[in-house]
């Protein structure tokens, strides 16, 4: 098994699994920037431990359930994979025949963790760290790891047929619906609609939104497990998405406000590229132009929606990464082609492929917010959700981390 | 004439602001500071113990007006700013002896 | 064709076009820690839309025009190029035979993205964002892409045997000398010269430069098109030629002024990038400290130069970029070698190759700047170039994004 | 020989040592944040002048007598490596056979940057930036380069069989405990014990965490010096220590403070990282948690250790590096496993192993101890190491550079 | 003694401080702040409609001299930080019992 | 009432507060500030000449108290601020008039 494993494969998955890692603490930032300077810490240290806490479920079990043997379609598991004790050596054929077992194990980490990360957006400035903790092992567990399973892990979302290519559903989808049920039970931050509460620094939010359209390289392109033609439409999707995606949401908010401002086109940019992740490896670049605008455009109207009705899911997951994916996942239904990849969509008259796309973005969105439901009330009753009122009036920098960001 | 300096919460600073202007005080001046009033801040309970956090963030608006316009800005402060609970701030009236537009150089007294 | 796809090849190739885009937000950062608090946000959303637009342009026809198949060595045009439709399979023989042709698309997109950036040096802190856009789209079609044709796209150039290995005559000295026409027409910042405007953020401009340098390996060592020998001479002589460059700025400035800034030794490391870019692939790492040191002593004393002449060309793009490039495009007629590559330059004894470099650059420079001077009377007729006085001067965050960069 | 170059092992080797260059300016901002606002640009800008320098260093001479022919295991040298000139094509094949020689060498230099950058933590806000020119020079030429040819270069330690994946006794070790010693003898900032000096900007520095952890799948996982399983392994590895590292020092603070910092995440992440370093292939990923828990509670009570001893190392250099590679140099002699590698450790039986990597960690803390000792008395003697209270006083950005961070 | 409290542009406060030392005033306090005058900033046309800019970045001097060389400061702020359009600022001089050099603890009156 | 405005040095900060704390003032309002004194900043001396850095960051500590603790605010910062170094800062007092409390709209003279 040894023998087939391709050093130009390895070579990009490795580059790819570092460009994921680098996304979580760029989110950080992105989230970062936005909040007051009171929670730029707690907002980038949340990232950081989404990543530091999934990467040692990950290896102690995580991978082992989301990834081992098939049990009906539900769950994974394989006894061997637990620590990784059996995937030292060889790779796996069943999901990335050419290149090393780990380096597959190290590339679903990554997405396992800024996945998590993407839903403290609607935790910023008011949750208590150690709920966050024991929040993020259970969502892990419980939301991401069987979901990877259902779409990626020869679970049922994939014997059906649903296609996913780096992610719409799993992370994108999971999160951002995963983050509205967060914001709807915790509620407001104090003050939320009577005063404004400005971004405190928007050039770190750029530099994280910068870090993110790098990183995504290797979420979508690395997808593709292998370095050659699969791997290059999907970079080249990625980054037109992303591009249409800024000029969208700029357009857009330009009509509508007069001026655009750049959180816009920094936000329209991840509304591409998530728009554009389940889509990558499946679809051609004029198509990838259309999916980028359509999810710029409508993202910007999802939030103006959420802030109508006064949802404080604070930092919009729900409406970049839950709706963008969602529309990528439908668009992955209509724009699929044989050109590319071995599937067809609606324009090209698979109704069907259409439909199964349909039905695994709603059955991922079901199962994302009502577990997230259950847990965030467990959380809240256990260890309780939300700081005391004067730990949020000085910020969770000084609360949770006794720390002051700037000085 | 006199300042009027009033110390507030950040969060309080548009709200003042416009309430002023309704009573058409535009002009003023507006520094960040940091301010602890006689209950030293704020305690925190944790795990480990308890923390004090005195010096919060608060906004200073200073504000030169004719003497008789001082009671009036002092109530619009007052009524906007105040939220009820410890931290809401702090008025003081300064006499100012004169004050000079740099544009024209002219002199009020 | 597919059949001769390396993996290796590819992986260094996907690997280099995502460090290469990174360049760009980059180069908002180096540009906007340059800048006053009130212009850092429309300084670095102008890299982004650079990025964002000419994404968009070169899918659609910008590819198409620089590397179509050659008309008359002035432009290029290939109809299945058009939205990269024919292009999705298979590799470019021409160009890069053992890469997927969209890794070669998407590598050249990101050069013509940075390019369109470095150019906005010269619009700092007083230009409309929408002059910006319409300039943007025009320079690239109407400068970048037929330069990028007569060097690389097989135009009359690359047939007269000029060498620019990656980028130093299309890149560099075109987007220098483009921004010194641009800061010759459009005039002045409001109170330049009478008083000091501050960069506002320094250790941003030092982060800027640190993507820069990084992002600067998949710019040269990636246009050895392949992972091999070629590629790691390019990437040694980067790395050389931006430390002597770093160097040689820092003491040429410690000399005349008696302290070395760090804006002079991040200035000199971009010098020292510029100069290497059109030799990393041609030279010896020994020349490769020559070039760079040079590069920062030269580079310094145009920046001298241009500040006593009162031209505003605001962040030295054509200080660094223009006559760095310059200097580079000469050096490599001077110092190629046959032990590294099959060219020799003037040491060894080859004239030819020495003034062929000339004319390249030479007409380069006119002709980027002469269209450049075109396309900016055009914009500023139409849209209006400058944004009005009260706009400038309440900064240009606040007046075309609407936005104030920190709270 | 050019024939066995693989491209795969070129593609992975070449964007590790891109990796592993950004570490060296990552490293400037984690310092730079925790500085005064006064020294942010001094501290960030001896970073990238260790790059600098060492870079040409290492072209001209520095590869020569590290990696060069051995000289009784205590030196090399290769007349054909001065300069590069011998090594512009092939392979080295007692090193790297797959790769270009310039690409291994290229790799190495990023090692003996980065390592010369960590030092300056003992030097934060105190030293001229003369002194820390030359001795930035000395060091590297006579301690960093014999230690790694002693460790790698076919030196004595070789020889013996310690093992040193990454360089936790070369890099870490080495620079640890010559920051002590450059503490102890240039003494304490003004007014260090008396008030606080708190850090400036605390995102600066988990960014350049980001970066650092980043980067470092470049450091471990490439130092496999092929695309493989060795390297899918020390990846996993690498990013599993990093993890567990963050979560110890966070769950010692937490215990010991009441509340966990950032800072404190951050640092035992790189505590994590520091210690996994030589470890990276030869251990499994369950060994690598606990690798990493116990670097993160080590490394934290050893900086609360400094601290009540009064020693300003400042950034704690000593503490994270110098104990955190000591305990990976020890770690690996003891979780070593054939599972993984050739080697195996003292759970395993393997006594001799163990007592080896005692014996190389411990000849490498006198040797960089003693050596370091000395350049500091001569430094001082010469140029003089400290500035004057005033320059202190005002800030060495203003003093050094002339220049001011934020304005 | 007198506080002299100028509000200026900050783009003018390098000359002030050049022009007050030529006539030997050195000591002074700066600070960052933001103020609007009675004109209420500065209004922006844009396509969608207009937006008032208030509470631009301001620079205060603050210097403390004795009675009789306030004109002359006065003077030397207004030549200097002129420039003729709305903004340009305003100074106020506000009374000073005493003041105490810490260095020493003598006190002045 | 008088209002106590200190400029000292930034480090000073915190053994000032703990001071004045230890006598029972608590309430202050502190600004960050640059200055420089009548000596013009520091000098530094380096290969190519000599460099004036001026307006050093200072913090400003802002106290309005009674009249009668006036001496002891004043004492307490001299004896804490004190180096004996130039830079160490100055002491202004100034009256206030009147002191409103925001929270409770009470007001003192
Ligand atoms: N005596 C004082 N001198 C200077 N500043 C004061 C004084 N008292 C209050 N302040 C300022 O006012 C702010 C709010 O005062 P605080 O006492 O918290 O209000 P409240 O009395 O409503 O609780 C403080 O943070 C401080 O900046
Ligand atoms: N009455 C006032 N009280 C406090 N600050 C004032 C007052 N009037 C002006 N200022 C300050 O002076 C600055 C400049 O004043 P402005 O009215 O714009 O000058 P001009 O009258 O020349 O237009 C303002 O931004 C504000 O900070
Ligand atoms: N006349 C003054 N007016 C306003 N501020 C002053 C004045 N004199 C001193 N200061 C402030 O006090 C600070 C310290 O003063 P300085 O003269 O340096 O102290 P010392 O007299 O002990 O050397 C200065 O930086 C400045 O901010």
């Amino acid at each position: 098994m040894v023998g087939h494993i391709s050093a130009g494969d390895t070579a990009w998955l490795l580059a790819s699994t570092a460009l994921v890692m680098l996304m979580t603490p760029g989110l950080g930032l992105f989230y970062g920037g936005m909040v007051r300077r009171k929670n730029v810490i707690s907002m980038i240290a949340m990232c950081f431990l989404a990543l530091a806490i999934v990467s040692v479920q990950w290896v102690i079990f995580g991978f082992a359930i989301a990834f081992g043997k098939d049990i009906n379609g539900i769950i994974g598991f394989s006894p061997s994979y637990l620590g990784l004790v059996g995937l030292l050596k060889g790779s796996l054929n069943n999901y990335a025949p050419t290149v090393p077992a780990l380096a597959y194990v190290a590339f679903q980490l990554m997405f396992a963790a800024i996945t998590l990360g993407i839903i403290t957006s609607a935790m910023a400035e008011r949750v208590k760290l150690s709920a966050f903790i024991v929040f993020g092992i259970l969502w892990t567990t419980l939301v991401y790891d069987p979901l990877a399973h259902w779409v990626w892990g020869h679970g049922w979302l994939m014997k059906l047929g649903a296609l996913d290519f780096a992610g719409g559903t799993v992370v994108h989808i999971s999160s951002g619906f995963s983050a509205l049920a967060v914001a709807l039970l915790i509620g407001k931050r104090m003050g939320y609609g009577e005063y404004s509460m400005e971004p405190h620094n928007i050039p770190m939010t750029l530099l994280g939104c910068a870090l993110l359209w790098f990183g995504w390289f290797g979420f979508n392109a690395g997808s593709a497990l292998t370095a050659g033609t699969l791997a290059s439409i999907a970079f080249v999707n990625t980054n037109t998405a992303t591009a249409a995606g800024a000029l969208g949401w700029m357009f857009a908010s330009w009509l509508k406000e007069g001026k655009p401002g750049s959180l816009g086109i920094a936000s329209g940019a991840v509304a591409g590229l998530v728009a554009i992740t389940p889509a990558a490896g499946f679809v051609d670049p004029l198509s990838s132009i259309v999916i980028g605008l359509v999810a710029g455009i409508l993202c910007y109207n999802v939030m103006l929606f959420r802030i109508k009705k006064g949802i404080d899911e604070s930092l919009d997951a729900w409406a970049v990464h839950g709706t963008g994916g969602l529309w990528g996942a439908i668009a992955t239904g209509i724009f699929a082609t044989t050109a590319v990849n071995s599937y067809s969509g609606l324009i090209y008259g698979n109704v069907h492929q259409f439909v199964l796309q349909i039905i695994a973005a709603c059955s991922s969105i079901v199962y994302a917010f009502v577990v997230t439901v259950i847990l965030v009330l467990i959380v809240d009753k256990t260890v309780g959700f939300r700081v005391a009122d004067e730990e949020e009036y000085v910020g969770l920098d000084i609360s949770q981390h006794g720390e002051i960001a700037y000085s | 004439m006199k300042k009027v300096e009033a110390i507030i919460r950040p969060e309080k600073l548009e709200d003042v602001k416009k309430a002023l202007e309704s009573r058409g005080i535009i002009a003023m001046t507006v520094t960040e500071v940091r301010g602890r009033g006689e209950q030293k801040g704020i305690k925190l309970q944790f795990r480990g113990g308890t923390m004090d956090v005195d010096l919060l963030p608060k906004v200073k608006i200073e504000i030169v007006v004719d003497d008789s316009k001082v009671d009036a800005v002092v109530k619009t402060i007052v009524s906007t700013a105040r939220t009820g609970k410890f931290g809401d701030g702090k008025i003081f009236i300064i006499p100012v002896e004169s004050s000079i537009r740099v544009r024209t150089g002219e002199v009020e007294k």
